[in-house]
């Protein structure tokens, strides 16, 4: 008896709990006798999930809020399976805010793939407050990829502020956003903000540095439970690093991590490491 | 309704269901609104004589029903602990929930210390010392796998103490009954059963462990038949009572650790899946209690017939 | 932030493994800093299940096969959820089937709930080997689990060959089924053959045995791999249980224990000792 | 095309892959057509040198991404293994598949009378000892636990044995690395890396085990993160090769043993979840090496940067 796929004809709710189940497969109905059973998986074996995964909040209009993700793994694969009017469990929202910038300051906007929807936030929040002296430069590695930029897209299709970037030059400037904002300048009061992955956010943060903008990133370490309770979602901080001597001594080693959820997930960045060993993508 | 009060020695809780140490931080974390008062206990995180840095990230990693943790004690140490935590603390108290200090340390002294730092604090029901925590490269983990190791750093703490010493259990060994029986000798007032089982999980493409220390500490579901297996050892060889845990997530999971012998359970994991399930295994409780008629909770402890 | 429950709205595909999730939810939506995060729990927190389930198949039409189950636990609850055009993996058929009666025999088949599964899969059996001379005797709670008869109803709705029986009377006999077979009697040659619980069983091969009535049942015990390979699936062997020390000493001890799934799940009823000392239902 | 072969020791597989004692019976258990040439090798039931009963049932349960099980051991016992197993397990060495028979026993001398009695038989390429059964009420898991017994037993068996012994180690100690030490030391030509953990489900309303024996083996994904962990710190503390095991599921998981140190693996519970687990996993691994321009897949043994 080799293993097969039978396919359910029909399931049928017959009361009290009992149910009728009706397979197609012409291997085991081939040959039964009666008093002969099958062995049916009731699900795939697969890996059971326990934690809850963190996603930026895009939008929110209304009593509506968007999230956009990358199906990257177990959570975010089961995700892609939610369907049309179910409940989902979600906690938050968590976590603190970006800093508005002065009102003579540019925001300048710099997003990677699915850290693009921070800055959909705080480009929707720049513009409630009225302050439209902002440019967003997000990028994505090709074509592929063009549905991290819907936050933007939909709501400045054709806006000269957002500047869109592809690694293969598939759409708009040809390399990384760092280079997108450097290829434009950076002219008068700026404040930079920035979402991505750890490398790019290095490259924000040198190039901020650089040129004397103050600069804050959100940084998407892993969470365990996304409100300070478990302590995993740590991220050194550059004063214990990179102080001397005597500042290192002033602080508490409690202090050299420092919680991304509840602290975070916004920082300055220069307050903190932006490098973790190559854990993170 | 159903008395759902416990007696862990002398400590009066109002119900069985506390928080797990290291699960809900130093209380003000408990987190998605999840009413404290609702909780029969709670334990902090561990708190050690002065602060500790913990381990680089990362400190955690999901696994098949469980996940592996390797914070390693990041934690503001006592002094800052009584300033800036206790006033917290003293809140459960007035909400008449059980406070419990997670008590960790590097050496004998140092566990001793804690325990004389807290003397006096009101707000503070008992200690409950960690001599099982996988997760720093000292201390720690010898104190849970050696009887002698664990009967002193008990009996230190004891001393140094004048509330009641919990003692946690690591799951690492051959034969915990030993080890509660030892500990029970040097003056454990209760045994909370079990911390977290040694693991680890690495990434294959990068042919290195998920965790920066390499290793680190398996709970959540997957150890539950391992957690009861050893609730039921170490209640069938100690008189002191058990507080037992390991990846609960209902109120059947914790009855069955209460019928294996515990007199009071706590519940880690499940807290980030679901923040509300302390108070769901609470409602989940007083029905099936109600629905059997019976009287009060702690008729049910140890009833296994096995 | 208390825990909140989002409605998805919309859970859009944007390609390249980029997926766009629209919630509503009041809660969540009031207050939202740019930055901010929300924890969603991809799943709800559940057992994971590992082994197959087994279950008798009831009837073979071409090639299709049916199975009747009720929804008792983690696997059959998962099975009410199965969609019309689901792949399952099922493996089988596995185990022995039924002996058929001599031409002269009365074949009396007893099933208890969804222990009448295999009862159907032998009347169609006897039936396309032209032995009609046969009757079925099935029960179930009360009304509310006249599901199980779907078998028997749908091919012999109003023969007199099959009596239905309720412990409540509120279908047919009152009464279990033994006792309904009891009622109709037993007169000439006759061959027993039952499946249900297992309180059930051992009435039927009391009954058999009083009336020296050669019987066979299909026992249902816990199974892990319904081949023959992790040896969990046992039932004692009553030689050795109730042989004398000299029929004892004969034996070998491995042969206390019968694997129901290779040896069984269809026994001589006299072969084994119907007790589990209640494990089972 | 990745060379899958292996060593282990005097013993070379075609591939790493290999099924579980007590798994896939002797042999002609193997399920869901699975065709026994596609494996690299195969590890028997227990063996006794009489027939044991086994436990009473219910003998498995399953559990948050594992399963309990005591068997007990049931086997025909050695006369009837030579006479009955034997011939399929002939076919499985012309298939070119690695056959290891697993032996039990209650007393050293039953450990090395097995041996002496399947000395000449040339179906069998080693002997796998298990001294890590925790479902049988006296001996099996006694020399688990202990490294003189561990040791004692091994080299009673090398000594009766003409085949390399291979060693089942218990994951139920506090050190695991010293038990393959002595046992290595003793003569052990490969070591099994784990067995079960010891673990307990009970009915709550029943109040009592779901198991007749009272607890049981707990196996599967569960159990994966402890077996990796253990798998590393042997292949760490010892030269033999080791064996690794517990919850793989996938070619990954494999491969994930392999990289802690495992020259070869064992796969067991996902037989039942899925029969043909184990000829999924040589695939995988083949694709695997081939898109990472591996030559030989002996080269990712132990390559972890821990
Ligand atoms: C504050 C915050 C906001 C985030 N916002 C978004 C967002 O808006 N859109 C989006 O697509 N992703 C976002 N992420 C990342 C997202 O949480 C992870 O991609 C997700 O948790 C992966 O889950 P999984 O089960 O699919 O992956 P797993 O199967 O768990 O792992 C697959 C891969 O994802 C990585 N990963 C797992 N968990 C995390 C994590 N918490 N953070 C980063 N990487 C992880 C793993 O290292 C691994 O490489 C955010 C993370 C944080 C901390
Ligand atoms: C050969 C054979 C044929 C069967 N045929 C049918 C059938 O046609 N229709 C049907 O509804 N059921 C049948 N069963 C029983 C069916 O397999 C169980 O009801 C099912 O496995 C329960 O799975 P679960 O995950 O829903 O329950 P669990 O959550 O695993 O357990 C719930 C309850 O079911 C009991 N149970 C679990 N597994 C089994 C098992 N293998 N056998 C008996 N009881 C079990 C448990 O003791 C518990 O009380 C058959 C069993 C066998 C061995
Ligand atoms: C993230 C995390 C941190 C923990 N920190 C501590 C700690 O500081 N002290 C301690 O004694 N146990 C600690 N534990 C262990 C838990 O208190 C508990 O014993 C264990 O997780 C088993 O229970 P569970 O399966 O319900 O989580 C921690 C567990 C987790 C998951
Ligand atoms: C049903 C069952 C029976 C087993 N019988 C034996 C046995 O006879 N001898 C042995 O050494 N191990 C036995 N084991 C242990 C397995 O060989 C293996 O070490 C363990 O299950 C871990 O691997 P897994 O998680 O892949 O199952 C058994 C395991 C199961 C599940
Ligand atoms: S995610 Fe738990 S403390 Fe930050
Ligand atoms: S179910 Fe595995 S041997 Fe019968």
């Amino acid at each position: 008896m080799p293993d097969s796929r039978s396919t359910v004809l029909e399931n049928r709710d017959l009361g009290g709990g009992v149910w009728l189940l009706r397979f197609r497969d012409p291997t085991i109905a081939d040959d039964v006798g009666p008093g002969q059973f099958v062995m049916i998986a009731c699900s795939p074996p697969y890996e059971p999930l326990l934690l809850r995964r963190p996603f930026s909040i895009q939008r929110v209009e209304g009593d509506v809020y968007e999230v956009l993700y990358r199906d990257v793994g177990k959570g975010t694969h089961r995700m892609t399976k939610m369907q049309v009017g179910d409940e989902v469990q979600v906690l938050g929202p968590l976590g603190n805010s970006f800093t508005m910038p002065r009102p003579d300051e540019t925001a300048v906007l710099l997003g990677g793939g699915v850290g693009i929807p921070p800055m959909v936030a705080l480009a929707d929040a720049l513009e409630a407050a009225g302050h439209t002296r902002w440019a967003a430069y997000v990028g994505v590695s090709g074509i592929v990829d063009e549905g991290c930029f819907v936050g933007f897209d939909e709501r400045w299709p054709n806006d000269d502020r957002v500047r869109r970037a592809t690694m293969d030059g598939s759409i708009g400037f040809e390399g990384h956003v760092v280079a997108a904002w450097l290829d434009r300048g950076i002219t008068g009061p700026t404040r930079a903000y920035a979402c991505g992955p750890m490398v790019m956010l290095r490259a924000v943060a040198d190039t901020a540095g650089t040129h004397d903008v103050p600069c804050e990133v959100s940084v998407e370490t892993m969470m365990g439970c996304g409100v300070g309770a478990c302590m995993s979602c740590v991220i050194e901080n550059r004063a214990y690093r990179d102080g001397d001597e005597a500042a290192r001594k002033s602080m508490s080693p409690y202090d050299r991590w420092l919680l991304a959820c509840r602290k975070g997930p916004v920082f300055p960045s220069d307050r903190i490491v932006l490098d973790d060993g190559g854990f993170l993508h | 309704m159903t008395d759902l009060s416990v007696r862990i020695g002398d400590v009066v809780a109002k119900n069985p269901v506390m928080l797990a140490s290291g699960t809900a931080g130093y209380g003000p974390e408990l987190s998605g609104g999840l009413d404290m008062s609702r909780l029969g206990g709670f334990v902090t995180k561990g708190i050690a004589v002065h602060p500790w840095e913990g381990n680089a990230p990362p400190r955690i990693a999901e696994t098949p029903g469980g996940m592996l943790n390797a914070i390693g004690l990041q934690n503001v140490g006592l002094e800052a602990f009584l300033e800036d935590k206790v006033p917290y603390l003293n809140r459960m108290r007035t909400a008449d929930t059980v406070v419990a200090v997670n008590v960790i340390g590097k050496t004998v002294q140092e566990y001793h210390d804690v325990a004389k730092g807290l003397r006096g604090c009101d707000a503070i029901d008992a200690l409950e010392l960690n001599i099982s925590c996988p997760n720093i490269k000292e201390g720690g983990i010898a104190f849970g796998t050696d009887c002698v190791a664990a009967a002193e750093v008990t009996a230190a703490t004891v001393e140094g103490s004048d509330k009641p010493v919990w003692v946690k259990l690591s799951p690492n060994v051959a034969d915990i009954a030993s080890m509660g029986v030892a500990v029970e000798e040097a003056g454990a007032a209760a045994l909370s059963v079990i911390n977290t089982l040694l693991g680890m999980a690495i990434d294959l493409e990068k042919r290195r462990p998920l965790l920066s220390l390499g290793w680190g500490g398996l709970s959540g579901p997957a150890i539950k038949p391992v957690a009861l297996r050893m609730t039921w050892q170490v209640s069938q060889a100690c008189s002191i009572p058990v507080l037992g845990m390991g990846g609960i997530r209902s109120a059947k999971d914790a009855l069955e650790f209460m019928v294996c012998g515990a007199t009071a359970v706590q519940i880690g994991t499940a807290n980030f899946a679901n923040p509300n399930t302390a108070a769901e295994v609470v409602d989940g409780m007083t029905t099936w209690c109600d629905e059997r008629g019976i009287e009060r909770i702690s008729e049910i402890v140890g009833t296994l017939n096995a």
